[in-house]
């Protein structure tokens, strides 16, 4: 089986992963739903996960390998609080909205 | 080339055959044991000794109406149960059945895919195992469903954490994760050199491990009929009903193999290799000697159900999160150091 | 192999489009799962095998279990969401296509590692990287310990019911 | 490298003590002496050899021992200044001190790092513990809004600096600081995948550290948490913050800096001018406090800006962080009497309380740089040496917000000594122990003479 990085060039690696990148950022920004952007924020890592297997394969060097298992360490992690506080605030407030908790405050 | 491939396609084929026959006499047999546990006779109008039961089983659950709630999520309820059964197909990929049998100087291993990292293959398909009561759970749209379902998900979730920690102290040992090469390391003394000797305490967390994974009795919390009317397939009817059933008896006999072939030596049986057979002789007999494992394990499941009572919730918790966990982690310990001493 | 290649990429942002897009926060997570399975092809692509069974594990067998169960537990669906003005949905969009825009317009000379070049493709197995990991990455992955303990910590602090 | 280990043992051991019914002052003296021990570890490796440890995974120098002394001085100073926000934790009391010390653990690696990965892993131990202690007072909706916004923006910024760490990676092909800087150094045309990084590693580290355009999360999480983690995020975190943003920027990017200096240069003048302006309108002091940690971060910025000079970086975060303690400390006295932090809570408390008024004005005047405060000074070495690089417009922008700033602490000043207190206000007790004031006391000691005879600190890197 002749390896995918002989044949695609680096840069269809380079273009994809700014791309799933970027739908995270848009994700981010565009929603309300704390769940939700959470979730992009995670897209947001993937593609960095997926750029990092890309160049450590592509150089043969396995540095960007490890990285990539203390990305995936790192955001069990922030999940875990994540969640945790977002099960905080729907305790209080009923609702993930980000914007609601302005609201009522004021 | 050519042979390889054709005989991995038959491989496949007869894998997920047996599998699939081997679950549905499960039924059977599990109803024929609750029978003789509870001093009756089990079923026994279908064929003599009611060996066609299954069959029938079968036929009325195909045959029955579809009845899809109005207020579900219809793609996602179809999709619970093909999850379900998927899931439960794809463990048996890794497992190496038997050694090889060689045919014109082919040497053919009878295993689907021999991957580098096996265990942590299987210990993935586990984890995503729960989605499929999790999707049908919710998308039913019942409250007992998503009770189940939440059910299904946490005991799953919590679990996963012991039975990774038992692999660990597994692979402390062995230095290998590929199914085969753990196999093989256990063919010494006469292919008694089984790791439950060396990790008898991590396999009774595994074992406890693999009930609570494939929800069977005492921890079918997500299903359990008194409270929950079902669990999470309180809404569901004829054969996708029969996925999520026939997927639990799948599981059992998954996880039975791996049981087998992570501690008990998987095909090896004692003296293969000193009673001067053919290869090819051998490594039947050593298939023979797996199923013989597996079916033993599934016996135990069946004994368990029928002797011991239902978990509640808390004690279930309980005992993954205060019992397990800690002596996982102590066994990883031990493990670690006799290790390191005799290094 | 190319044609994998290919095949996976387009499932890989058409799914992750569908995560940002659909309303029901189910629907996204199981979006983001197929993301997360084409992502693992991509690993296999590789050759790195240790990533792809580690990948599914801790993002499908983990952190999409935990965001599924989250959402059924608070029970959200996805109609109740509030929307955001157009206009701030607008400006989202705009400066992420922007940024979008000069990265894959810089990147499309930016060759760093040239083609066919004879590299190991051993790197991603699992020896190997375990060499690396705990020979030069030992301080880090003891760190880490560190970080799942702060995890843990909170997770408790925060989720769980005040006792007085 | 000892510093790390004895500060993580210490938060196990606080941990494992929760089990146990165990004072609240013994918890507190566990911490302490865990950081004096800390502290007295990392002060022996002050002026040896560079050391790398752990395949070069961490490399201390004078640089990191000066600032590891920063954080630890700082926080114990903190510390030993709220006794009150220790004494009314109810539950989890160990866990509370157990997530400080592990956050410091945190913040020495992102100090002391050699490689970008102990950088990221520092930032998140740092960072993920304080999502948790801005949300530690469950009940109140503002801590709740604080922790899940700077959760989401902090695990945001986290995706932009990944991208950023991973591009440079691309580029040169090491995670290693001194990979990374021979690759910039060497003179050959580099890959346009290395400015992206670049530009994306600046946006996440000002994302973390507040600086504007990248602040707009800062004033509702430092104005939700409990005062005490605001007075931590706004001092503490702050050093290491800046320590990290400066070594990597000085490390690895100084020899293209024609490349981003004009971008951080727009940065610096839109952080001072930002804090300083929406700092005017503020009725509430830890509000206002929030703005003017922003329009410091901006002076701060100014360093990573000069590329060079860490001795005065040091100085501003030392002279910043002790007038900043000092002023929240009284703050949270206040806060306790009066139940909310208005300007108007100050009003008249040279009268009924004038240890607390006196320190009150005399941090004021040292964040508004008045001279003979340790504010003054750090200002002026700042401003020097940006004007000495050619700055002159951003020097004259900082100029012209610190007068605006002057305005805005004087309004608290004005309160204290020229407003009297309200009947109700004049019976308020400040429950504050004589351990309390004597550090209090140091603390305005030790903002006076670093203003007037500043090279106990400064020059010493």
């Amino acid at each position: 089986m002749d390896s995918v990085i002989k044949i695609i060039p680096l840069n269809a690696y380079i273009i994809l992963s700014a791309v799933i990148f970027c739908i995270g950022i848009v994700g981010v920004l565009t929603r309300r739903n704390a769940i939700i952007i959470f979730m992009s924020v995670e897209l947001m890592l993937n593609a960095v996960n997926l750029l990092l297997a890309a160049f450590s394969s592509y150089s043969g060097d396995a540095n960007g390998q490890v990285f990539v298992f203390f990305i995936m360490a790192v955001a069990a992690a922030e999940v875990a609080v994540g969640l945790a506080i977002i099960v905080m605030m729907y305790r209080n407030t009923g609702s993930v909205d980000i914007d609601l908790l302005n609201k009522l405050k004021n | 080339m050519t042979i390889d491939i054709i005989f991995k396609l038959i491989l496949i084929a007869s894998i997920f055959g047996l599998s699939l026959v081997t679950a549905m006499y499960s039924t059977l047999a599990e109803r024929k044991f609750a029978g003789f546990f509870q001093d009756r006779l089990g079923p026994d109008r279908a064929g003599p000794y009611g060996l066609f039961q299954p069959l029938a089983d079968g036929l009325k659950l195909l045959t029955k109406e579809e009845i899809i709630p109005e207020s579900a999520n219809t793609f996602l309820f179809l999709a619970g149960p093909s999850l379900a059964m998927l899931t439960a197909c794809m463990t048996s990929a890794v497992i190496p059945w038997g050694t090889y049998i060689e045919v014109d100087g082919h040497k053919l291993p009878l295993q689907v895919a021999d991957i580098n990292v096996g265990i942590l293959f299987v210990f993935g398909v586990v984890s995503l195992g729960v989605y499929g009561v999790m999707i049908g759970g919710w998308a039913s749209n019942n409250k007992f469903s998503l009770l189940g379902a939440i059910r299904g998900a946490s005991q799953n979730i919590s679990y996963e954490i012991s039975m990774g920690l038992s692999i660990i102290a597994l692979v402390m040992i062995t230095g290998s994760l590929s199914m085969r090469e753990i196999t093989d390391q256990q063919s010494g003394f006469h292919g008694m050199n089984w790791y439950v000797i060396k990790q008898p305490l991590g396999f009774l967390i595994f074992l406890i491990c693999s009930f609570a994974e494939t929800n069977r009795t005492p921890f079918d919390l997500p299903e359990c009929e008194t409270e929950l009317v079902g669990g999470y397939h309180t809404e569901y009817s004829s054969m996708k009903l029969g996925f999520y059933l026939f997927a639990e008896y799948i599981n059992m006999f998954i996880s039975s193999a791996v049981m087998a072939t992570l501690y008990f030596g998987g095909y090896n049986f004692p003296f293969m290799h000193d009673l001067g057979l053919s290869q090819n002789v051998v490594a039947m007999l050593g298939v023979g000697a797996l199923f013989i494992k597996i079916l033993l394990f599934i016996f135990f499941f069946m004994w368990v159900r029928w002797t011991v009572p239902r978990f509640r919730y808390d004690q279930l918790m309980r005992l993954g999160w205060q019992v397990l966990i800690p002596l996982a982690i102590l066994n990883i310990i031990i493990t670690g150091g006799v290790v390191l001493f005799f290094q | 192999m190319d044609k994998m290649f290919y095949f996976l990429a387009f499932l890989a942002i058409l799914s992750a489009l569908m995560v940002v897009l659909v309303k029901n926060p189910i629907h996204s997570i199981l979006y983001l799962l197929v993301t997360f399975t084409s992502i693992t092809g991509h690993y296999i692509l590789f050759n790195a095998q240790f990533l792809a069974a580690v990948n599914f594990i801790v993002y499908m067998g983990a952190i999409m279990v935990l965001f599924l169960f989250v959402i059924m537990f608070l029970n959200l669906n996805g109609e109740t969401e509030p929307q955001k003005s157009t206009l701030v949905k607008f400006a989202g969009v705009i400066s992420g296509g922007l940024l979008l825009l000069v990265m894959v317009a810089s990147f499309k000379k930016a060759v760093t590692i040239p083609l066919n070049t004879e590299v190991d493709t051993q790197i991603g197995l699992i020896k190997n990287l375990g060499m690396v990991l705990f020979k030069d990455y030992a301080l880090p992955f003891e760190l880490a310990s560190v970080l799942f303990l702060v995890a843990m910590i909170g997770a408790v602090m925060l989720a769980k019911k005040d006792w007085k | 490298m000892i510093t790390l280990v004895i500060l993580a043992l210490v938060g196990l051991f606080l941990m494992i003590a929760g089990l146990f019914d165990i004072s609240r002052k013994a918890v507190f003296g566990v911490a302490m002496t865990g950081m004096v021990a800390a502290l007295a570890g990392n002060l022996y490796m002050w002026d040896k050899v560079p050391m790398a440890y752990f395949n070069r995974m961490i490399l201390i120098d004078n640089y990191d021992v000066a600032f590891i002394t920063a954080v630890l001085g700082v926080s114990m100073f903190l510390f030993l200044l709220s006794e009150n926000y220790f004494g009314k934790i109810q539950n989890y009391l160990t866990e509370h001190y157990a997530l400080y010390m592990f956050s410091l653990v945190g913040m020495i690696a992102m100090i002391s790092f050699n490689n970008l990965v102990m950088l990221f892993i520092g930032i998140e131990i740092l960072s993920v513990s304080l999502y948790i202690l801005a949300g530690s007072e469950k009940n109140n909706l503002s801590s709740n809004e604080a922790s899940l916004k700077y959760f989401l923006m902090g695990a945001f910024a986290t995706g932009i600096l990944l991208m950023g760490i991973t591009l440079i990676y691309g580029a040169s092909g090491s995670f290693y600081l001194s990979g990374i800087e021979q690759y910039f150094t060497s003179g050959n045309e580099l890959s346009p995948i290395a400015y992206i990084g670049m530009f994306l590693v600046l946006v996440g580290m000002s994302f973390k550290v507040s600086v504007a355009p990248f602040h707009f999360w800062t004033p509702d999480v430092y104005d939700g948490s409990p005062t005490f983690v605001t007075a931590f995020m706004s001092t503490v975190v702050k050093i290491a913050g800046f320590a990290a943003f400066f070594k990597l920027f000085y490390i690895c990017f100084s020899s293209v800096i024609h490349y981003w200096v004009e971008v951080v240069s727009v940065l610096v003048i839109l952080t001072v001018t930002i804090g300083a302006m929406t700092a005017i309108t503020q009725k509430s002091v830890k509000r206002l406090l929030a703005y003017s940690s922003v329009s410091h971060a901006g002076y701060m910025l100014m360093v990573v800006l000069v590329g060079a000079d860490a001795d005065n970086l040091m100085f501003y975060v030392v002279a910043y962080s002790i007038s900043s303690i000092v002023a929240f400390s009284v703050l949270m006295l206040v806060q306790e009497a009066a139940g909310n932090a208005e300007i108007t809570s100050f009003e008249g408390l040279a009268k009924v309380n004038p240890l607390l008024g006196f320190a009150m004005t005399v941090s004021m005047l040292s964040l508004a740089g008045i001279p003979l405060t340790a504010g003054f000074m750090a200002k002026v070495y700042i401003l020097t040496s940006v004007f000495n690089a050619g700055h002159g417009i951003v020097v004259l922008v900082a100029i012209l917000t610190a007068m605006v700033g002057i305005y805005y602490y004087f309004k608290v000043i004005i309160a204290i000594y020229f407003k009297t207190a309200t009947e109700e206000r004049k019976l308020f007790t400040y429950n504050s122990s004589s351990l309390f004031k004597i550090v209090l006391f140091i603390g305005i000691i030790a903002i006076i003479v670093l203003g007037i005879c500043p090279d106990i600190i400064h020059n010493l890197i």
